[in-house]
């Protein structure tokens, strides 16, 4: 059985959700999934006062979010496994820290989209906000594995301190991609902002224009640096 | 209220006690001999009890800490507790100022000195001071850099510079002179350093041994409370070890009846031999024989912990060679005519060859010092946090726990220190002298540190018996009794029971009332005139007693 | 008439303490103050008295009824800060703790990638004292103090008698900016740059310190790569070196990453010879305003307490952003104007939520304030501490008399009236 | 040359050269502190106070090119928003810059976005500026239209 959610009404401060992944809700019954706990502003309120929660026929593991949840934040937050399907828009932290498993978001998404993710597939056909796949503020290492696919446009400081995984990007990205990335590839169709700075590894794929730092040098028709690290990160243009 | 602390298995090393079933009985704040009326009784059965803690060396307030917090959003990230009832808590190595109080109310602690207090910023060390609950507070003021202190040292004018150590003392209301890498923070302003204790400090044309003698003087001149309170040239530099027993050397034939005259703080950064990281290895056993064998030197030992830390220090210099050195995130302060300060991230791995040797040192310091003359610190957060303490603890109690830690570190410890073939074991007592009586008679504190009558009730009971527990084989016991009390009083009121925080208190801050206006008929001129070089007016400088939430000035005579 | 001296201004982050201080029967004059300074002594117009819904009401009613909003909100903002004493900010922070709200200060609006960089790389900085005492050179980067901080040339830099630096003529100044500013009047140089192209510059800058400058192209961003070795070259050689910088840097493209790039070069610096950076501060307490948080709770600003804990994210919880968002169901100003100086789409937000106002004068947020409360002067009614730019504390005295509480009283009452409300 | 592109982009996107679209030309706001929007902060609804921040500095080559003279009206508009100021000529601006100080009247054409930094671009935004007869609201109308969108 899938468990679907829906908005009740209209959020006006937002729902932190985390916990509620594919492996908890999987295999808990209506009653068990709406007395879960989350975060509603500064009170904490059973899921169930904020969200319609039903069973449906469908593969084990598979939460369905239905509606806007622009306003739901954490979705996905260090899931290990299983489906969960957004139809529609999702808020800041969505896969953050996901170990596994699958995100599929039909709509736009926010910042902090699988930051620091681990393993796992993050599906959006539109666009992300700013630090997809990137490090909270003070971290080491960004995203460490996993795909994040995006048929939309990117935010700045894409790939963030990435170390490991890939990241494509059909549209646009903003400025910074890959700053201090150290490893993983990020492939971008369209244009995008400043690349490749601070760089220590990786390969980025820019498609369209970019703009480089002059701290990225040509070597066979790519660009190696950054130079100011001593780094060996690819950028590769055109 | 007034409380009986019954049958408990008290140490108490100053008076003599080490192990006896007693009751403790508080009065108005105050240990007494008599059973008080109306008492709370603490049924403290086949339980350690002892005087509350006293850190005399930790940097829990003012500009560098706040703004190590600040450039450590990862490490503020850590340790989060919320306290329902209380502030929340948040950090390892820096945690917030509600936090360093109640984690060492939960350790059994009920003082803890501030050792950097920046002249000119002295009301933002007071401030994060007085934010910290729990406690009794005070601090130490830097001066080994000073401008006047400097040209009165160049001038050998002791009257004057006795004069404005206590108008400095007075404005900055703190408790002891600090002096930390003496001239080398000045010689920072030119990029260079003290490397010798004759190198000559630019423009001022005075040595660091020009500066600790200058200072050890006055210090008994005022016959200031705490001795000098030294942070050594050359800092984390290998072969080290002999600039400290130089610097030590500076006071040989200087007696104070009542205490030391120097303090050598966190010497496990200035025990190193060997001359490059390459050939890096202990001094400790030097230090230790030096030390035991005068009596007007005590030190604490900066003991590292595996793990993350947060270097601070006045000492510039030494910050940005360790930032070369580790290209870690780096921040500066330079203070205008005073001194400076320099703050990174660092991590003790048990693996590295380096930090493992650094480990080491400081357990032989522990280890090698005789007990009355070392002080059980990590220098937090330079060496980690404080909360480590139980752990140092165990460690120098059970070389059976020593052996299990040995087997993971890096092996140049085995040939880089003694510290595998030492069989000291410290005893309990020697633990509770170092973490107790030792700082509080350090600090001349004379009602802290003991259990006698007319001490503060300031008492910790931990939930393990000494006469049953041996740490020498159940030290996990121990380290995990010592960890958490069970029950914290202080100025008699319980502030933690059962482990928990029971009841927020503010504690005073100490500082030395030793000013007169005599002082200032010497020295007014010479501050007033150098206040054309400061950013600020001289009315702008200093901190008023009125300030203070709970200002305790100690009087001199 | 009574004469006061040294006393402090509080506009900018100068904090200057040499005010002179004149009181007679026709009000207030002043010496040594700027233009900015001398204006901030006039009398301007106040808010009379507490309002709800525009209607007069007691402290007390103003108090309760903002009480009240605040305990009923699921996410109130608490904002502003950086015009006031630590003694109210400490206040401000421990209602955000108790209430599970936001605390954010002016600084999310102005040097907070500042923050951000430090967060990254650390900061070697120095007092002012250091800079006015030893730099022979000044760099002056995207900030113009001639009109901003006015009276810092004259005390802190580029003027001043320094011990080792015998005034102006021994100083080699060096204005960076967009556009000739009248800093830029009174500098020996000025190397004009095109908008957004901070950090492009800096990273030229570093790499001719690298001793890469073969790898740059003949000119960065429009700027000819020989200016940059000439500039950089002095840097390398100054006895002591400070890169003073302001919004130019931190509210441009870039943001952080500008500053965080001018922190690595001026570490880098600091392998030739001495070099600080400075960030020049807005307002007179808004290094108190990110300090005082930091102490109490580990994080400077944009903190979210709904978890009973601090957490910081200031894309979430900076005032422009949860406002944008429209994330915030109430919101308490205190001695600051969001309706003028934040965009006009998170003003929008601001508008359609209640909002409690603490201030002395009306202003544009004062428009649309379900309650409002006035609050006495600081530094000129009202006493407390204030941490200068460079992060030195200054006690404010007050020299006048007010019928209006301060904003630590106002605070206080408050804290106490929600504690009462929510319980221990 | 990747490396000639991103040159090329400052030199023609940002500023330097003049682009004229609908009569009007692109340009790159900078806003800022000022002296007399610093001196009648605290009395914001003043005539001094909006006399200092209703207004917008513009290099004289770029007010010949647009055919206006110092008092003169322009409205500048971004993907945020348009606003209407007042023209001071200034040679110290460069031609393709335009200084705005800040102020309710700048913040009508900044992005609330702040990707993820909490920081608005308050300075180097692309923006057309061009002529117009429409008149400079005053403060309160400007707030007044802000609160009723």
């Amino acid at each position: 059985m899938a468990v679907k959610l829906s908005l009740k009404t209209e959020l006006d401060v937002p729902v932190e959700v985390d916990g509620i992944v594919p492996s908890v809700v999987g295999g808990k019954t209506l009653e068990e999934i709406q007395s879960l706990e989350v975060y509603h502003g500064n009170r904490v309120v059973k899921l169930g006062e904020i969200f319609n929660v039903s069973l449906e026929e469908g593969e084990e593991n598979l939460l369905i979010c239905e509606g806007d949840f622009s306003k739901v934040k954490w979705l996905g937050k260090g899931m290990d496994g299983g489906k969960i399907l957004v139809r529609g828009n999702v808020g800041p932290h969505c896969g953050a820290f996901m170990k596994g498993g699958e995100i599929t978001v039909e709509g736009h998404a926010d910042d902090y989209l699988g930051a620091e993710m681990v393993e796992g597939v993050i599906t959006v056909t539109g666009n992300a906000g700013s630090y997809t796949g990137a490090a909270y503020h003070g971290s080491m290492n960004g995203m460490k594995g996993g795909k994040i696919l995006l048929e939309g446009n990117a935010g700045s400081y894409l790939g963030e301190k990435m170390k490991e995984g890939y990241i494509e990007v059909r549209g646009n990205a903003g400025d910074f991609v890959g700053y201090k990335m150290s490893g993983g590839k990020i492939v971008i169709l369209g244009d995008s902002g400043i690349t490749g700075a601070a760089m220590k590894g990786g390969e980025i794929t820019v498609k369209g224009k970019c703009e480089l730092p002059p701290s990225l040098k040509e070597e066979d028709g790519k660009y190696v640096g950054d130079i100011l690290e001593g780094g060996k990160g690819v950028v590769i243009t055109g | 209220m007034n409380l009986i602390i019954r049958n408990g298995i008290v140490y108490d090393p100053q008076n003599g006690v080490a192990g006896e079933k007693m009751d403790i009985f508080i009065e108005n704040g105050t240990i007494v001999e008599n059973l008080p009326k109306d008492a709370k009784v603490i049924d403290a059965s086949g339980k350690l009890v002892v005087a509350g803690g006293v850190d005399m060396h930790t940097h829990i307030a003012g500009g560098k800490v706040n703004t190590a917090r600040v450039m450590r959003p990862e490490d503020v990230k850590s340790g989060i507790r919320r306290n329902p009832g209380f502030r929340a808590e948040s950090g390892y190595t820096v945690p917030n100022s509600y936090g360093i109080g109640y984690r060492y109310a939960r350790m059994g602690y009920t003082t803890a000195f501030e050792p950097a207090n920046p002249p000119i910023s002295a009301f933002h060390t007071h401030e994060e001071l007085d934010a910290i609950p729990m406690i009794d507070k005070g601090t130490f003021v830097l001066s080994g850099n000073n401008w006047n202190v400097m040209e009165y040292t160049k001038k050998g004018d002791m009257e004057k510079l006795a004069a404005y150590m206590a108008w400095l003392l007075n404005r900055t209301k703190s408790y002891g002179i600090k002096v930390v890498n003496p001239g080398g923070i000045e010689a920072w302003a030119y990029g260079k350093n003290m490397r010798g204790l004759d190198d000559v400090v630019p423009y001022f044309e005075v040595t660091p041994a020009d500066i600790i003698n200058s200072l050890v003087k006055v210090n008994e001149e005022l016959s200031l409370p705490h001795p000098v309170h030294l942070h050594c040239n050359n800092l984390g530099v290998p072969g080290n070890f002999e600039t400290t027993l130089q610097s030590m050397k500076l006071v040989e034939g200087i007696e104070n009846k009542d205490r030391p005259v120097l303090h050598v703080t966190h010497v496990q950064f200035n025990s190193y031999a060997g001359d490059s990281w390459k050939t890096f290895s202990s001094g400790a056993e030097e230090i230790a024989r030096y030390v035991n064998k005068v009596d007007n030197i005590t030190v604490d030992m900066g003991q590292p912990v595996f793990g993350s830390a947060t270097t601070m220090t006045a000492d510039a210099p030494a910050q940005f060679a360790l930032h070369k050195l580790t290209k870690a995130k780096w921040s500066n302060m330079d203070v205008e005519l005073e001194t400076g300060a320099g703050i990174l991230p660092f991590f003790y791995s048990p693996k590295n060859p380096v930090t493992a040797v650094q480990w080491a040192i400081g357990l032989e310091i522990g280890l090698l010092v005789n007990p009355g003359k070392v002080v059980l610190t990590t220098d937090h957060p330079n060496g980690g946090p404080f909360t480590s303490y139980p752990y140092i603890a165990a460690m120098l109690m059970s070389r059976k726990k020593r052996e299990e830690e040995l087997a993971r570190v890096h092996k140049l410890v085995e040939k880089a220190t003694s510290l595998p073939s030492i069989e000291v074991e410290l005893t309990l007592e020697d633990v509770i002298l170092m973490t107790r009586t030792l700082p509080a008679r350090l600090l001349n504190l004379e009602k802290k540190g003991h259990l006698g009558v007319g001490a503060e009730g300031d008492v910790a009971i931990y939930d393990f018996n000494p006469l049953e527990a041996d740490p020498s084989r159940d030290y996990g016991v121990v380290e995990k009794a010592l960890s958490s009390a069970e029950v914290t009083v202080k100025g008699g009121e319980v502030i933690v029971k059962d482990g928990n925080l029971a009841r927020q208190v503010y504690g005073k801050t100490y500082w030395v009332n030793t000013y007169t206006d005599d002082h200032w008929s010497l020295i007014g001129d010479d501050v007033i005139n150098l206040f054309r070089y400061y950013s600020l007016e001289f009315s702008s400088y200093g901190v008023e007693e009125e300030w203070l939430k709970a200002s305790h000035p100690v009087e001199v005579s | 008439m009574r004469v006061l001296y040294d006393m402090k201004c509080t506009f900018c982050g100068n904090v200057c303490d040499d005010i002179l201080i004149q009181i007679d029967e026709d009000g207030v004059s002043t010496k040594n103050t700027c233009k900015l300074g001398y204006h901030k002594f006039l009398d301007h117009p106040r808010i009379e008295f507490p309002q709800v819904d525009g209607q007069k009401v007691s402290y007390d009613e103003a108090i309760e009824t903002a009480a009240e909003i605040l305990v009923n909100s699921k996410k109130p903002l608490l904002y502003g800060w950086a015009s006031t004493v630590n003694e109210a900010i400490a206040y401000g922070v421990a209602l955000a703790e108790k209430l599970g709200g936001v605390y954010d200060n002016t600084s999310s609006v102005c040097h907070a990638p500042s923050t951000l960089a430090t967060q990254e790389t650390g900061i070697p900085a120095s007092t002012l004292g250091q800079v006015k005492n030893r730099a022979d050179l000044l760099i002056f980067w995207g900030c113009n103090p001639m009109s901003a901080h006015p009276r810092h040339p004259t005390r802190y830099s580029v003027f001043p008698r320094g011990f080792f630096v015998e005034g102006r003529r021994k100083r080699h100044v060096v204005v960076v900016d967009v556009r000739k500013t009248r800093t830029a009047n009174i500098a020996d140089e000025f190397i004009q740059i095109p908008p957004n192209s901070d950090y492009h510059i800096i990273t030229a800058m570093r790499m001719i310190l690298a001793g890469k400058e073969d790898d740059l192209p003949n000119s960065v961003a429009g700027v000819p790569a020989e200016k940059l070795v000439s500039l950089v070259d002095k840097m390398r050689n100054a006895r002591f070196g400070a890169l003073l910088y302001g919004l130019g840097m931190t509210q441009s493209r870039g943001r952080n990453k500008n500053v965080e790039n001018a922190i690595r070069l001026v570490q880098e610096l600091n392998s030739h010879t001495r070099f600080v950076i400075q960030p020049m501060r807005g307002h007179f307490n808004v290094v108190g305003a990110d300090q005082v948080p930091t102490w109490e709770v580990g994080f400077p600003y944009a903190i979210d307490f709904s978890r009973g804990y601090a957490r910081f994210s200031p894309g979430e919880f900076s005032v422009t952003e949860i406002l944008r968002r429209k994330d915030c169901d109430s919101a308490l100003v205190v001695s600051s104007d969001p309706a003028a100086h934040l965009p006009a789409r998170s003003v929008k937000h601001l508008a359609d939520i209640p909002v409690i106002q603490i201030d002395p004068h009306p202003n544009l947020t004062t428009r649309f304030a379900k309650v409002v409360i006035p609050s006495s002067l600081v530094g000129i009614e009202a006493e407390g501490t204030v941490y200068r730019m460079d992060g030195i504390p200054m006690r404010l005295k007050k020299f006048k008399e007010s019928e209006y509480l301060s904003d630590e009283e106002i605070l206080e009452r408050l804290y106490h009236k929600v504690v009462e409300l929510m319980g221990a | 040359m990747i490396r000639h592109v991103f040159i090329a982009r400052f030199i023609t996107g940002h500023c330097i050269s003049q682009v004229v679209v609908n009569m009007g030309l692109k340009a790159n706001v900078v806003t800022g502190r000022s002296l007399g929007q610093g001196s009648y902060v605290d009395d914001k609804l003043s005539k001094e106070y909006f006399e200092a921040v209703s207004i917008c500095e513009v290099n004289p080559e770029d007010c010949e090119y647009l055919s206006i003279e110092e008092g003169d009206r322009v409205k500048i508009t971004t993907e945020f928003g348009s606003v209407v100021l007042s023209v001071k000529k200034n040679k110290d601006i460069p031609s393709g810059v335009v200084f705005v100080p800040m102020g309710p009247y700048a913040n009508q054409i900044i992005d609330p976005e702040t990707t993820g930094t909490g920081m608005p671009q308050f300075k180097g935004i692309d923006a057309t500026i061009e002529k117009t007869d429409e008149k400079v609201l005053e403060v309160n109308e400007l707030i007044e239209n802000v609160i009723s969108r």
